[in-house]
């Protein structure tokens, strides 16, 4: 069991973490003088001080890389149990839960400019042991890849390959390995660089630069990880080599990934080039508004550009559409990289999150995922008629979009800026006639579309069959007819926050609800993880959870995946929001 | 035969037969696999070396698996039997060799086989006298065989004939459990010892020969493991040979170091294997296989030559102070890899 | 006249030089205890040290951001002449040559985060004043922006900036701003972050550390210029604000950057992004295969994949389609960001210099960029019929680049990769019966399409009428049928090099001969800018150059572009490779 | 009037007459501009103050072009002329704001022109003599002029009323280069003195107005300036106040501020100049308009409360160690700004 790690905050599947050792190892960290070895039993039988405070490399038969399966079969024995930090030699074929609270991929350096390998390799490993415990990679980091490893799951590094480079006269930066020969400067703020010239620097030097250099790498991983933005970075990193890119591209399209992401995150994104369109945010939003958005509130659709402010509402340019669409129509943003946003969903994370660059120029990737969620989300919808109230640079867009349906389209800004006075005439005059839906109608029509993303479309009209919305945007409270209060929208990510009556609601509707089994307790607060019994699968940091138990029904938001709370030791699985006693 | 882990064996031959399955070359039973001269330190000083290994059918062992880091068997006939003619035949091409290379016959003769000169399904008496007869002007002929064939009964009848008769054994390491485990070769260094006091009964000397870095070591360990192997087997040899593995194809070591899991020793290690253990009353020795290139023992590249020019120094002086003329900044790598390298860390210099 | 500055380097619009102080200044470099203020004249009238050996700043009425036009024509007065390092203080509006060594940009903090003012602002001051003098933007650099503005022409920054920004409690790194309150780390490798804690860190601290990340993104930015990689690293650095990004494409379709993007470069580029297709050298390459290049070799050209290894031809994969083709058909690679590469330019920078990823997952935008060059290309040769032998993944381009030419298609790949043996056969099969053209015809071919490339289309046959090839791939030499050398390739570059035979002809050829004249002097192994009178503006770095003087006649590879060589008062305009005396 | 350099306030009045050309309000004559009552420093000491801006019909100055920091002629009436009765309803309206405002009258009244209260074209003698006899039971009344129109004729019949009167000078520097080409403001220190003499001849006081941080300055150089300006007005003034640039719109200030290009002065240089100045013999003061927003004097937020209440605290008892009191870690970055701000290189601390 894992008694002497504990994650601490997840960015995706990256996390912080501490190994509670009497000196606490922060992670993602350097072990170095944290880790005792007990040593390879190749070599001879070894013995392990169950005394130490280090984290004690438990006696290992390690297989190199490129060991065959049925050499590691043969080898590969069931690991002792301590009562203290340990760590298990594993490799993606021996790995599995074997007690410990810290695993060592064995032959991780092999995996250096591998992209499948750093992928399927690390990845594998972090599979098929627990979340809630360590993983180790030795002899691999660099300040290049470490961004990569964590991102991909790993915790442990040491500074083994930064000063035996040092050594060989390599200087390591975040940009990749020079030889010193080359350096013409010294492209770095530690003390070493600063105080020599390229002339006077020598292999010490390099040592001490490339361990400063690891270690503030390492620290901007983990400071990106506590601002929810490492996979930023990530996509700034990868220019620095393209198998770095690949492996991201090839993450991308794990499902390690994807239940890895949380549904919201309080931090923005930076999307600036065809890296971010892979984002599993940015694929589940589109996802999620492609099945399950229904349109409510009008027949008519003004499809309109994003703006630079978020959430859009609140730029002068949606000022101006909302003043000439006046309660007429239902407002479609067209953005890249989300796609398409109904008005209804202009909170909801990412489309208030993100930053993206406006020179007006779409690159064609941008107008094929544009167009294409276009035609995807006007197929679901039951639209009559569409308002293209767009700038030119967007009508190849929505002609792509439209082009096999039989849908009419009236352009009112493409000559113009939409903007323009003229333009937002030509959209008032395109109306002039269509009827008029209420105030209240909008806000019903929020609070049941982001239950509908977030829940699965019909979740709306099941949960909030009934409805009385209550306070002003975007802080709107949802109650029944008979005024209990069934949920709050949460302004920061455009979710809604259920109440008990709500998370009622939810079980007894014909979606499926994500629910939780947690022990004979009654939680306050939180719920720990060994308090849960088991977990739905599907729930995702930050998705509202249903938690059922011997002794309380409650209702609150994940702070851990459904696998990661089912079957983590420690850390926090869910902030509860409300609770009541059976 | 020690029978430790039988299932390890098991294992191992088994992923060896399919590495080695890889390879469909053939051999002409007539002519020798490789032969060249040298000049060579022994018991009695320097002599020029005329060495052959010769194709007898292969090592017996390799064709049930074989150890992990050999490739010879690769280079043996087709079905396993080479004639008595043939191999006589292939004397006659090694004589050849030497006339063309040398002007006076090589004092110092050495035969090895990939497998057991002494073994009666490579060779069979007749032969083997026939062979070391060939020979029986030189003052030196060494011939290769596992312990187990070390018998009075076949070392006698060479003895006999007049060179002075030295039997080279692949000891690998002193440890059994290494070289079980890591090797793939199932003797234990008491039949080793045992055997050694069979030839010296027999007025026969041993050679002991040993590998420097086995498969799933660390360069420490490895290195550890060679000084231990020369102090233990100078009780038990004349000379000690301390062999850098070198990457053969169709061996497992070929798998681990395509997948950036192994990597041969630095020459470094091997030199200072030879510093380490030049008290020792054995004579010990190293030709490095390979030398400086990726797949044989190598530094940084920039001082492989200066330091295998030591070690051949050493290999004739038997003098230590050989290395303290080398150096180069890529001693300190080698050190700090002496330090960090974990055998779950490798390979740490790539 | 410049005489205290000199550019030593260039890598594309960003130069490495030295303000010849003392103690010489490298740039881009802090100009902070090297520069004196003579003071302002909205104040008082000012003097002039003319012995200081600082560089000064000539007395100045500076224009803040925003000043009115009107008030700048009122009080732009003439600069003086000093001799001695001076700099005069000018804005978009005044800037112009001053005679100075350097050029203050007033009011250069207002273009922080503004994308257009970096551009346009930057750009226009670099373009209105001599390219040999240094153009110093005060109180701007931070570590996230001084790479963008090296790359727009900037040589001088200095700390002020950093320093208040520390002083504010602002921590500064490449990736850009972070609070002191926010810091759970100190993601840096200098000696203030390596010996504190964020709770011991306070502002003089951070002061120290700003100008240490300062110094170390400057070096950075010296160290890529030497090396010719400023431009992925900038792509990487975009990554860090959407408005970097959009600074990036502004820049890149300025005439400003093609004119000082060299012809070839030794330098390899990464190319991981929709970023990379636009920048210069790849336009530059598909505009000229596209406008250029004609196929000589056979009326069947065969399409295949790119490879990983450049050039193509080294890469066991094009071994195997030689094979297979064996002479009976012109192979075309097919590749993102590249487009379309004809076999006689595989040498030809970048086809030899780019390492792109291969996931063998297409964007979009590659699709198209593939698709149009592919379908440009077919349309400016005169083929009679088409094999693609390229895997499945490749067929969209094909099938989008040919559905409205009238050109047969035969698919030898699609089904199996390339490589099986399989493909392999169908494709020997497709050219059965087709006539082999001989080496002798591909080695001129290579001769001349390089030509064409080079020079203009036509080139090739015009310069290359007679020709007779030695010597082997890739280092072909063009002799005359008299047997007079010409021409050589050059292996690195795939470029032609002349010789005096081969400039004469390429003046007497119907192509646009780039040529400059120069002074009454006969040069040797380089021409010095001053020497040169007049230069063609198409000149840019890398190109050949046939230089015409009243005592001589040269040859040789321009170092500067034509503007610059015709203004530059120091510095290498051209290393002339052979001369004759007239 | 000074014309040091005519192609300057051309240039000046053209831009100016562009940027104000975009304001479209228009105002009320019959109502005062503004009206508020406070606690001022009077040479007689602390007293209540009835304080006015007066619609006159505004600065003629302003309407040529006038100064690139005063967006008051924007508040003015369409035409530029207000009728004397509108004016004295305006007097009606200010005297009905006191009572509101007030339990008993104001021993010092304030009226404010945005032009020349002694300007025939604003307003006639017998206007002035009206409004000032509306006052003449208070002890001090204040009214604005340039010096060009501080004349005995003009002044006599006011002084002669009953409260003391005092005429408030905008001097803005004493330096007449910053005055007219950062400022565009056209007279000399040389006419503002001999206007000062003037007035004590007829026994009125002068209170001079300083600006603190004029475009085209960097903060030293302001700071310079004004700690100058106050030590040299200090013989011809019983007070001055030293006001600080704050953004007003439709004027050169603001654009350059929206451009990046001007931020108003620290409140530290506010501090710093009443601090340096104390030991003058006229009454330094200073009220800092828009204090604490980012378009009027600021510090870095936190601190700008506390240095204002320094600075009003200072106002009233001349007591230069009340700025001992403050103290902030932005104090550090306004010293960093002062050490490093070129007029080139603003705004550093954007």
């Amino acid at each position: 069991m894992t008694q002497f790690f504990e994650v601490t905050r997840r960015d995706g599947p990256a996390r912080l973490g501490t190994v509670r050792l009497d000196d606490p190892l922060q992670t993602p960290g350097r072990v170095d003088d944290a880790l005792v070895d007990a040593g390879s039993e190749w070599v001879t039988d070894r013995s392990v001080d169950p005394t130490s405070d280090a984290l004690t490399v438990l006696p290992h038969r390690a297989f190199p890389a490129g060991t065959p399966t049925d050499i590691q079969t043969t080898f590969d024995e069931p690991t002792a149990d301590y009562d203290a930090p340990t760590a298990a030699v594993v490799t993606p074929e021996t790995a599995r839960d074997r007690g410990t609270d810290a695993y060592v991929l064995s032959g991780a350096p092999a995996v250096d400019r591998d992209a499948r390998a750093i992928v399927d390799r690390v990845v594998a490993v972090r599979e098929a042991i627990p979340s809630d415990t360590a993983l180790y990679l030795p002899g691999l980091a660099t300040p290049r890849l470490v961004a990569t490893l964590a991102y991909a799951g790993a915790d442990l590094f040491d500074a083994d390959r930064a000063v035996v480079a040092g050594r060989q006269g390599r200087y390591l930066t975040v940009e990749g390995s020079r030889r010193l020969q080359d350096l013409t400067d010294l492209p770095c703020a530690c003390s070493a660089c600063r105080s020599a010239t390229p002339d006077t620097f020598d292999r010490d030097d390099c040592v001490t630069h490339n361990v400063a250099a690891l270690d503030a790498a390492i620290a901007t991983v983990r400071q990106r990880i506590h601002e929810g933005r490492l996979r930023d970075y990530l996509e700034g990193q990868s220019k620095q080599a393209r198998w770095l890119a690949e492996a991201i591209e090839r993450l991308d399209d794990t499902d390690y990934l994807e239940q890895r992401t949380p549904l919201v995150r309080n931090a923005s994104m930076t999307a600036t080039g065809d890296a971010t369109l892979r984002r599993v945010e940015i694929r589940r939003f589109a996802e999620r508004v492609a099945e399950r958005f229904s349109a409510r509130l009008s027949e008519t659709a003004v499809l309109v550009p994003c703006s630079a402010t978020k959430p859009y509402g609140d730029s002068p340019s949606h000022g101006q559409f909302r003043g000439a669409i006046d309660y007429r129509a239902h407002k479609v943003s067209l953005t890249s990289p989300l796609g398409v946003v109904p008005q209804e969903l202009e909170l909801t994370y990412p489309a208030q999150h993100y930053d993206t660059v406006v020179t007006g120029s779409w690159t064609d990737t941008e107008v094929a995922v544009v167009a294409d969620a276009l035609e995807r989300y006007l197929r679901a919808q039951e639209y009559e008629r569409v308002i293209a109230h767009v700038p030119a640079d967007y009508r190849p867009i929505v002609e792509r979009a439209t082009r096999d349906l039989d849908l009419p389209i009236v352009w009112t800004a493409d000559e113009t800026h939409p903007r323009d006075q003229s333009a937002l005439d030509r959209l008032d005059e395109a109306l002039a006639g269509q009827e008029r839906y209420r105030k209240r109608a909008r806000q019903h029509a929020i609070v049941r579309s982001i239950a509908d993303y977030q829940f699965g479309a019909g979740a709306g009209d099941a949960i909030f069959e009934d409805l009385s919305v209550q306070s002003f945007h975007p802080k709107l409270r949802a109650h029944a007819s008979d005024g209990t209060q069934l949920a709050a929208v949460v302004p920061e990510y455009g979710t809604l926050a259920l109440s008990l009556a709500g998370a009622r609601r939810w079980l007894d509707a014909d979606v499926p609800t994500l629910t939780a089994t947690i022990d004979d307790f009654v939680p306050h607060g939180s719920v720990l993880a060994p308090g849960v019994v088991d977990a739905d699968p599907a729930i995702r940091v930050g998705d509202e959870v249903v938690f059922e138990g011997p002794s309380a029904f409650a209702v609150g938001r994940a702070t851990m995946s459904g696998p990661e709370m089912a079957a983590s030791t420690r850390g926090i699985a869910c902030e509860v929001r409300h609770v009541e006693t059976r | 035969m020690s029978q430790g882990r039988p299932d390890a064996t098991n294992a191992f031959n088994g992923v060896m037969r399919e590495i080695r399955a890889r390879n469909d070359e053939q051999y002409d039973p007539r002519e020798p696999i490789r032969v060249w001269t040298d000049e060579d330190l022994t018991p009695d000083g320097v002599r020029t070396s005329l060495t052959a290994v010769l194709n007898t059918g292969g090592c017996r062992w390799a064709r049930a698996g074989g150890c992990t880091m050999c490739g010879y068997v690769a280079e043996s006939v087709p079905d396993g039997e080479v004639a008595s003619e043939d191999i006589l035949a292939q004397i006659d091409a090694i004589a050849a060799h030497e006339a063309d290379a040398l002007d006076e016959p090589a004092p110092l003769v050495k035969l090895y086989t990939s497998g057991s000169f002494l073994d009666e399904r490579e060779l069979s008496g007749a032969t083997r006298k026939a062979i070391v007869e060939r020979f029986g002007d030189r003052e030196r002929v060494l011939v290769e065989s596992l312990p187990e064939f070390i018998t009075a009964d076949r070392l006698d009848p060479l003895a006999a004939i007049g060179p002075q008769i030295d039997i080279a054994v692949g000891l690998e390491t002193a440890s059994d459990r290494i070289r079980q485990e890591c090797i793939n070769k199932v003797f234990t260094f008491e039949e080793f010892a045992a055997a050694s006091e069979v030839a010296a009964d027999a007025d026969v000397g041993i050679k002991a020969y040993l590998l420097l870095k086995p498969p799933f070591l660390s360069e420490r360990e490895a290195l550890a493991d060679a000084v231990e192997s020369v102090r233990r087997c100078a009780d038990h040899a004349h000379t000690v040979s301390v062999n850098p593995t070198n990457v053969q194809q169709y061996t497992l070591v070929e798998d681990l170091y395509h997948a950036d899991g192994y990597r041969p020793p630095w020459l470094w290690s091997v030199a200072s294997v030879l510093e380490r253990t030049a008290d020792t009353d054995a004579i010990v020795v190293s030709d490095p296989v390979g030398k400086g290139s990726d797949r044989g023992p190598h530094n940084c590249g920039e001082c492989d030559d200066l330091v295998a020019r030591a070690i051949e120094d050493f290999d004739r002086r038997q003098e230590p102070a050989v290395f303290d003329e080398v150096d180069c900044d890529c001693e300190q790598t080698w050190k700090e890899v002496l330090d960090r390298e974990r055998s779950y860390g490798m390979v740490l210099d790539a």
